[in-house]
């Protein structure tokens, strides 16, 4: 009993991160229309940026460091490459993404080298938290936490603030918003770069669980997907609740079905869209 | 005018190029990836069917691909051992369209980004199952011991022999394929990405002939992934990983097969020898290769063969 | 025996009820319009007799086969066409292709595999003939970008005529046409009535009801009076509605 | 039309100049083919492995048989496929009569299927599987690294006597971590150990939180993991963010030091099985100074991994083979001068084997235990050297015959 209460606490701080990865994956597909293939190495990068910045300047300031640098980047990115390509068919967008990733990735190969680097949590998370048998390291409470603010700040600022409100109208249709008067082109560049920046922080989050290897990011390129699709296009709610999902079964799965918890993410997916086209809370947007 | 729409077909000038390619100075010497090449340009070709043609975005044409591999490969060791391999490339190619048939039926009415997830999905699973499946696909050890053998009674197991085998295959398969594009069936398909719900009112069960058109591609692409097990001699489940079938969407969308019907030809042998002389000379490669994709993107927006002209139909 | 018989159709999205227990009958060879202010529900009502969207309750009898929620190339087997209120084409195409695509259907050769499309005569001819049916013969080779908005809102009308059908759905016909194109239209509208049962979505009221036989008037997804011309005019709810707005 | 024409005759024009540089490349040197990984995620120990190589070359002089020796090194991007296609291309294009490398049983036993086909001899480096040598065996292929049977049964003995007798066996869902498990059962009787549990865990798997939570609630003494690559790196650090090591004794039936290293030294207490350490005594401790002097770029310091031995062994029992075979030429010669061939100076307490029947390289393994504290590269304690020759399996246990001396 007291594993399977541990493996629920455990799979709703997985599902947090999940979704928080997932999110600005979410927000540039649902605003700009762009399969961001370059999420997972800009996750990658965010990583590798807080292990240089770390020794520098502590846990808070390197977190906010590798989030502006990855930020530029981001922006560099969207000016120079993704902008072309808004408008053509999704995929020529994953093509040019991929294409990038392929090679930040081979960057830092060169200037880190190929072997894998740890990072220990920030010193107020360390230790762990006994709740009777019941096992929760400090530091993956603290993400659970942390995640949870990003989370919950971007559905907040979505739902509560003007500029919210247009991004949210990009999302149902970008057209509309230039239509209104908008800089449409300034709202892609802006909600690209805040989903740079949450990728970073995510990265920056996760280094310290799974630790660093310049392909990091891909492993968790699938799953984005997978959290978007189930929550539906879209939708921050949306997001939240595909991440949770996926992270309750992998972690409930590994005790009935160990051998194929990387499959059963994918089979839920399939299920999902097959019986509700949007995904469970999705809303019509411009990928239809 | 019959001479002139000859000498006119881009086809004779890649049939020519190829037919000749082992007596090339230097790639002659690359047999083996004259093969894959060839088996490459069967495989984008009828993937086109689908991206270019359809607007399907399967990214789970490495899965169809990898059933016709295993198709062959189970065939070959256990129900046709030592025998030729006619009976084999046969299976594998039912083998790749009775998998695209059946996802295809399911998800024949899926649109765009759904559509590619829940062929990522279909390939995910098969791959997840074929990598521990060890007593059928051998796990991670693959299925080895190919020895192909003949075809209808000519001795293939060199390796220029085997070449000239997937150049048949490839001229035959391409000729279909373009054919088929040209037909009325392949008009139906065009008018099916351009306006999907014209096309109902016009009469056509838009779902039906998605399916259609992905269980044919998938015939295509089981039957080359078949013989790319006799030239590979071996099987192994990373096939299905979706990453292959990442490596046909980009060729073909690199050569701009939405612009042409050559352009997964030109996107694969860009893909491919790209990769591979760029790989032997500089460590990491991968910088190159990247960059030069997103190069390419830059400027042809719609592939390489967006430069050239329009469809041609 | 009435061609096309509608009886208590009913469709919501979600609360928004948008057409409500619809009961009408066409007669074979009339010409209908159906009128109504925005919103009224007048494409959704076309949408639901083809099938785009099925319907929440109700019948759609067509020649006494149900052809409730069938899709539209279902209901096209039936005979039953239309024509597009946004003009509906295959923009990389020409105009000639644009017909054939019809056409092809019409002759059963949807999934031919091994038949060369731009050489097949019996496509062309078919694809010819209605094209001078309605007037574009000499644009046939025109990219469909090419050609003027009427130009393009008699193809689309064309193009519903491809399988020759008994009843034609016209949605909006006339929709941002200048004065004289609008006359192509009545013109074709003329020459169609004489083979074809028409049901007609027009704004324009004086070409209502100079041409129609019956209308249909629509007020929030109900029938508000269905008759002759002059039967309508005079009707009280209708003035009522009308004059009120 | 005409610039499609174009594209086609400047890619071949292209590819045609480059050839034509090549081709004039001088005198007639041996090339030994190198496939092994050089981008992506497993690039470091495809370094390893090629350091290794290159390092044994170098102690030959750089020549065998008066003929310069050169290695062409191919990208094997740890895929089979696309291993087996760079493995075709160094034999038909550079026309490489001896193939090297690999870092896992998949792409091995591709490449060995590219070996048998053309008839070329293939030193499989670093990949663990049984199958190497019994169902995917050839007589053109050497299995350098040991196998999974001699690893266990290798330390199983010391971790069942002296660390607990219940296991809990967490392992990769694949061929070779399944035969890790198996092999511990096999022995599970002769040891007296009893199972608590298995956990299998899919390849690619990062979080192992909910395996950890079940595997700190089973109550076992020892937690034996067959596990490799990013995913184990990823592993060592939750066992640690788990408390494990306060709960059991944590065995790894294979670790590579360069997966071990860039843990906080108070991260790292687990026993395990290794090919080499580097403080292994005197000799290895000087081959690994001087390997890092060589090499400022290693992924780690002393860079003596189980790769870099592995590499260094392939190249020098394949350059003992020549010698021996008086050619370089006559694959099957230098075949069968490999086979039952003994190297001593391999810097270990126990001689190096190459067993005929089944093309197994028996070489010494080491147990060792990671010391807490240590927070240089000297991480590890030998606590037991054991030798392949009477662990490996027998051949009633392995009835095949690869050897063609006979």
């Amino acid at each position: 009993m007291f594993l399977v209460a541990s493996l629920i606490v455990n799979g709703i701080i997985l599902g947090l991160i999940y979704a928080t990865i997932a999110l600005g994956f979410s927000l540039v597909l649902g605003v700009s229309g762009v399969l961001n293939f370059a999420h997972g190495i800009l996750f990658a990068l965010g990583a590798y940026m807080y292990w240089v910045l770390k020794d520098l300047m502590g846990f808070w300031p390197a977190m906010v460091g590798a989030a502006l640098i990855v930020g530029v980047i981001g922006i560099i990115v969207e000016r120079v490459l993704v902008r072309r390509i808004y408008g053509e068919d999704p995929l020529f967008g994953l093509v040019i993404t991929m294409g990038f990733a392929m090679a930040v990735e081979q960057v830092l190969h060169m200037i880190f080298g190929a072997a894998a680097k740890t990072i220990n949590p920030p010193e107020f998370a360390q230790g762990v938290l006994f709740i009777g048998d019941m096992i929760i390291p400090y530091y993956r409470l603290f993400v659970a936490g942390f995640c949870t603010v990003i989370l919950g700040g971007t559905w907040l600022a979505l739902n509560n603030t003007s500029f919210g409100a247009i991004v949210r109208a990009g999302m149902y249709d970008s057209e509309m918003v230039s239509a209104l008067g908008h800089d449409l082109p300034m709202l892609r560049t802006i909600v690209f770069t805040i989903g740079t920046m949450i990728a970073a922080i995510s990265g920056v989050l996760a280094s310290s669980i799974w630790s660093l290897k310049p392909g990091m990011g891909a492993a968790f390129l699938m799953p984005s997907f997978l959290v978007v699709l189930i929550g539906g296009l879209g939708s921050i709610r949306g997001t939240i609740l595909g991440g949770l999902i996926i992270g309750l079964t992998t972690s409930l799965m590994s005790l009935v079905i160990p051998r194929f918890v990387d499959i059963m993410p994918y089979v839920i997916m399939a299920v999902v869209v097959y019986f509700w086209p949007r995904g469970l809370l999705g809303k019509q947007n411009i990928l239809e | 005018m019959q001479i002139k729409s000859i000498t006119r077909d881009p086809y004779l000038y890649i049939f020519l190029i190829f037919a000749l390619y082992p007596f090339y100075p230097f790639l002659g010497k690359f047999i083996s990836l004259g093969s894959e090449l060839l088996l490459f340009f069967i495989f984008t070709l009828s993937f086109n069917l689908c991206l270019g043609y359809t607007a399907l975005p399967s990214f789970g044409h490495g899965a169809l691909y990898g059933m016709g591999t295993f198709g062959a490969a189970l065939t070959f060791l256990h129900l046709t051992p030592g025998m030729g391999i006619e009976c084999a490339l046969i299976i594998g190619g039912i083998a790749g369209m009775l998998g695209a048939a059946a996802v295809g039926w399911v998800i024949r009415n899926k649109k765009g980004i759904y559509f590619a997830m829940l062929t990522v999905a279909f390939s995910q699973v098969l791959f997840g199952l074929c990598w521990r499946w060890d007593e059928v696909t051998g796990g991670e050890s693959g299925l080895t011991g190919i020895a192909r053998s003949s075809f209808l009674g000519m001795d293939i197991s060199g390796s220029i022999p085997y070449y000239y085998l997937c150049f048949g295959f490839f001229a035959a398969c391409a000729i279909i394929i373009r054919v088929i594009a040209h037909s009325s069936f392949g008009m139906t398909l065009q008018s099916i990405r351009q306006n999907p719900i014209r096309a109902t009112y016009l009469g056509y069960n838009t779902g039906f002939y998605k399916f259609l058109v992905f269980t044919l591609s998938g015939f295509f692409a089981g039957l080359a992934g078949a013989l790319y097990c006799f030239l590979a001699g071996a099987a192994f489940a990373d096939i299905f990983d979706w990453t292959k079938s990442g490596d046909v969407v980009i060729a073909t969308l690199l050569g701009g097969g939405t612009a042409s019907f050559y352009g997964p030809i030109v996107g694969s042998l860009i893909f491919l020898i790209c990769k591979e002389l760029i790989s032997a000379f500089w460590e990491h490669w991968l910088l190159a290769y990247g960059l030069f994709f997103v190069l390419i993107i830059l400027i042809c927006p719609r592939g390489l063969m967006g430069l050239c002209d329009r469809k041609e139909q | 025996m009435a061609i096309l018989s509608v009886s208590n159709l009913k469709k919501s999205f979600g609360s928004n009820l948008v057409t409500n227990d619809i009961c009408v009958d066409f007669q074979e060879g009339e010409l209908v319009s159906i009128i109504g202010a925005n919103g009224a529900g007048k494409t959704t009502f076309f949408n639901l007799l083809t099938g785009m969207i099925k319907p929440n309750g109700g019948t759609v009898m067509y020649k006494g086969a149900d052809i409730t929620g069938k899709p539209p190339y279902e209901t096209l087997k039936h005979g039953l066409s239309r024509s597009f209120q946004v003009v509906s084409l295959f923009e990389e195409m020409n105009v000639l292709e644009n017909i054939s695509i019809g056409v092809q259907s019409a002759l059963g050769l949807r999934a031919n595999l091994f038949k060369n499309f731009k050489k097949n005569d019996e496509i062309r001819v078919r694809s010819e003939e209605i094209l001078s049916q309605i007037g574009l013969f000499d644009k046939k080779d025109f990219p469909v970008g090419a050609i003027s908005h009427g130009d393009r809102k008699i193809l689309d009308i064309g193009m519903a005529l491809s399988n020759r059908p008994e009843t034609l759905l016209l949605d909006e016909p006339m929709s941002g046409l200048a004065k004289g194109e609008r006359s192509r239209i009545t013109d074709l509208i003329e020459k169609l009535r004489k083979t074809t049962t028409l049901i007609i979505v027009e704004h324009d009221m004086d070409v209502v009801f100079k041409i129609s036989e019956k209308i249909l008037v629509l007020h929030q997804g109900a029938v508000l009076a269905f008759g002759d011309p002059e039967a309508v005019k005079r009707n009280k709810k209708v003035q009522a509605v009308y004059l009120k707005s | 039309m005409k610039s499609r024409m174009i594209k086609f005759v400047t890619c071949i024009c292209m590819v045609l100049l480059v050839g034509a540089f090549s081709a004039f490349a001088g005198e007639k040197p041996i090339k030994i083919g190198i496939v092994s990984p050089v981008s992506g995620n497993y690039g470091d120990h495809g370094k390893l492995e090629r350091m290794g190589m290159t390092a044994a070359l170098k102690q030959a002089g750089g020549k065998i048989l008066g003929r310069p020796v050169v290695m062409v090194v191919a990208d094997s991007e740890t895929n089979p496929d696309i291993a087996a296609r760079r493995a075709r291309r160094l034999v038909e294009v550079d026309g490489c009569n001896f193939l090297m490398g690999s870092v896992s049983s998949s792409v091995a036993s591709a490449i060995s299927a590219v070996a048998a086909e053309k008839k070329v001899l293939y030193f499989a480096t670093n990949g663990n599987s049984d199958s190497l040598n019994s169902d995917k065996a050839s007589p053109y292929m050497f299995h350098v690294a040991p196998s999974m049977a001699m690893l266990v049964r290798g330390g199983g003995k010391y971790v069942a006597n002296n660390l607990g007798k219940k296991w809990f066996y967490l392992t990769h869902d694949y061929s070779w971590g399944h035969s890790g498990t198996a092999w511990a059962r096999k022995s599970a009787a002769e040891f007296g150990v009893e199972e608590i549990g298995e956990i299998k865990v899919p390849l690619g798997t990062r979080d192992f939180s909910s395996q950890l939570l079940q595997v700190r609630e089973s109550g076992a003494d020892v937690l034996v993991v067959t596990m490799a690559g990013f995913d184990n790196v990823a592993l060592l650090k939750q066992l640690a963010e788990y408390q494990i090591y306060s709960k059991m004794k944590v065995w790894y039936t294979l670790m590579e030091f360069v997966d071990m290293w860039p843990l906080k030294p108070e991260q790292r207490q687990a026993y395990a099985n290794v090919e080499v350490y580097w403080n292994e005594n005197s000799k290895t401790r000087a081959f690994a100074e001087m390997l890092e002097k060589n090499n400022p770029d290693a992924p780690c310091p002393m860079p003596l991994d189980n790769g870099t031995y592995e590499g260094w062994l392939a190249m020098k029992i394949l350059l003992a083979g020549i010698e021996k075979a008086g050619t370089a030429d006559d694959v099957t010669a230098v075949i069968k001068a490999i086979e039952g061939l003994e190297i001593k100076d391999n810097m270990r307490k126990y001689p190096t084997k190459v067993r005929a029947w089944d093309h197994q390289v028996l070489t010494q393994i080491d147990l060792i235990k990671a010391n807490p504290e240590a927070t240089g590269p000297d991480m590890w304690e030998v606590i037991d050297e054991i030798d392949a020759n009477k662990v490996a399996r027998t051949r009633e246990e392995n009835p095949i015959n690869v050897s063609i001396s006979n």
